[in-house]
């Protein structure tokens, strides 16, 4: 059922101008490989959904310094001068979230709500133009649901059916965003036959993901 | 004691045995060298687990086990892993008994700034505002100014990130409590005069009555 | 065959390769035994696994292993287990490919109701509603009367658990699909005449250019 | 800092009329030991949020039984005819939801949140007095964030500090209600030594565990 395909055949899946969902913190647990054939391939225009923009020479930074990406909807773009610099010249669009909140608009996509309540940002600048809900007296902004053309997520140890261990602080996104792209790619450290993970350690399961590709060591 | 010292090792006295804590990145991560071996707290880390031990030696570093700043770091026993969303649930609904932060500005009313300077400086904030938000005690912890200027402010004029969330503002000069009736300063460092601190300080200080020598 | 057996084979040839299922309680569930053996579909069990395989023998029975009715079950290789968030997140999030539910009534709108008759029954919904709401095809397998009363309605008179949300209607008469025009029946039981369907149903049948029997 | 218990102290922490989570689907991961010793406490007036009521003679249907309960919020009660002859007669108030709704806002009380939008139960009866919110032209229920005074869960294997592994299906609604009560509390089937359990198998953080009483076999 699931199959494994190519790194080319992967990235030629991806269009310019699509959204795409990116695994990662920091760049650990992010499909480099992945990353790395996209650059090559030169798609542009894509907005690009991931915790952090990584570093210029590490994670989704790269695609930023190459001047792939139109928009990026991150929490932190601090690590990578060139997010900065791009945005600041008017080159770039940026929408900061705070980290939990990101988090669970991209649940939500998947888990088929249409958002989330969250208090956080209530009173600050993150508020604006944002939806405000009152709920029992308490004030909470509406964070709507997220969704991606595709999402490029890495697993430690994948089985044939595409389900998904990760490996200690891996894990991050990933999970999340394999629930709710329209396709889902995971660069597998490591490919193993259905059944030989313990059914208690997977924490994506294979019907989430569309692709398998070969990842790094 | 250089300045950051003092505050790590002050910072670290606030914690009783069992919390459960989230230390931010720079200053903050110093604390846990500083936390009494009488006590065992349980450090969040918000890319993914609990249990956050020491950088390991060299030889033993572990590629997939970083902490939020992406240095090599271990896992404690009786820690676990997790995604971002259990994460944030962690931290947004009230199980973290505390966190320690920087700030650009923080101010009497228990305003934090820590995440821009428009035109300037936009890193994003990352899970500061989860975190201002969610934890049961905020820490600011940071020298008293920056080069001089004032951080302690009377109203911060910078975007927040959060609102009346900040409990305690720890730096090398003392130890301000955020109050009702504004900023209650317990605990001074006997380097410094209460002039000197008043003066480093652009919010009004209130001298607590029972204010002592930081301990 | 009697009729269930008949619904329940015929359901099993909705099916193609790959496909993830969840089958509801009572007749759907027969349907697992009826799927042919060139295709593997996948089935989720919403108090959290998939790869749901049949009942073990007696003495192979875990206690922690049962299905959405409380039955001991069995995992196949490839399965998973998960809590009842993760669970609903691939019921409601579209992840299904299809759902095989019973129904108390079912009309020519696509409305479902099987969770409560008002004063009467009131079971509760479960997981109906995430089911209905949530999976891409849902298919209506049942008796295609309550003993002679109808079920296939014109319009549901009782509370709804979707609205508008059923694809196909299966039958031991008949394969009913639900359309913009109405109730088209693509194939019928030879057992029983048009005239004999169409009596037992509510709703007006139209009848397919290219209808057939049951296959 | 976590500390054993005694299945009498636990209980007595409940008192008349406090609101409980209690884990379990169908009696399966349910906390069968602390459900007996509250049955023979007599406390009263509770309200309980559970997936179902079980059985008349196992699970949470027993308290129901034992007329302990004023409110049920659950999805399913047909299996326990005892819960449907109170509700009609008037003895027991039930609030149906449905499952994943529920589950949602259980989590939704543990992760801080107001609560969530869910397109499940629109066009249904249980849309009836529920705040409506359009998001992008689409209708949803705004499911209010659940929390109790008391959450009685079961646990496969729990370590000293509260970690908790869930076998197969007894994990359920469990790690959900653990993270929404102010007083958790876990019947372990098995207690183990704090860095026993792989931290990739921990589904709850100790950290949601207030006290650990020991279960059934």
């Amino acid at each position: 059922m699931k199959k494994k395909i190519t790194i080319d055949a992967a990235v030629n899946m991806i269009e310019d101008g699509m959204t795409l969902m990116i695994g990662g913190f920091m760049a650990v647990g992010s499909p480099h490989k992945l990353i790395d054939a996209l650059l090559k391939s030169g798609k542009k225009d894509l907005t690009i959904i991931c915790n952090d923009t990584g570093f210029v020479d590490q994670g989704v930074g790269k695609l930023v310094v190459n001047n792939q990406v139109k928009k990026v909807i991150a929490s932190h773009i601090g690590t990578n001068k060139e997010t900065g610099r791009q945005m600041n010249e008017g080159l770039l669009e940026v929408e900061l979230v705070p980290q939990g909140t990101l988090a669970e608009q991209v649940r939500a996509g998947g888990a088929g709500l249409g958002g989330v309540l969250t208090p956080i940002g209530i009173g600050t600048p993150v508020e604006d133009g944002k939806e405000i809900i009152e709920v029992d007296g308490e004030r909470y902004i509406l964070a709507k649901a997220m969704k991606a053309d595709i999402a490029l997520i890495h697993g430690s140890v994948v089985d044939e059916k595409g389900n998904i261990f990760y490996n200690q602080s891996t894990r991050n996104f990933n999970p999340l965003m394999a629930s709710a792209a329209e396709v889902v790619i995971v660069e597998a450290e490591k490919i193993v036959k259905s059944g030989e993970l313990d059914p208690h350690l997977i924490a994506t399961p294979g019907l989430f993901v569309s692709h398998i590709v070969e990842g790094a060591e | 004691m250089n300045p950051k010292e003092i505050i790590a090792r002050r910072v670290a006295k606030e914690f009783k045995d069992g919390d459960v804590v989230n230390l931010g990145i720079g200053l903050p991560t110093m604390v846990a060298d500083y936390v009494s071996e009488d006590i065992e707290i349980l450090l969040q880390s918000e890319n993914g687990f609990v249990g956050l031990g020491p950088a390991p030696e060299e030889h033993l570093v572990e590629k997939d086990l970083v902490n939020a700043g992406g240095q090599p770091v271990t896992i404690k026993a009786g820690g676990m892993f997790f995604d971002s969303a259990m994460s944030f649930s962690i931290i947004r609904g009230g199980h973290l008994d505390a966190t320690v932060l920087g700030a650009l500005q923080v101010d009497e009313k228990g305003n934090l700034a820590n995440w821009m300077i428009p035109g300037k400086l936009v890193p994003g904030m990352g899970g500061a505002m989860d975190l201002v938000g969610g934890a049961k005690k905020v820490i600011v912890a940071m020298q008293h100014t920056a080069k001089g200027d004032h951080k302690i402010m009377k109203e911060c004029n910078l975007p927040l990130t959060g609102r009346g969330k900040v409990s305690k503002i720890i730096t090398e000069m003392g130890v301000m409590e955020i109050t009702e009736k504004g900023l209650l300063l317990t605990e001074y460092n006997p380097e410094f005069t209460l002039e000197e601190i008043q003066e480093a300080t652009e919010a009004q200080l209130i001298i607590s009555e029972s204010l002592s020598e930081m301990i």
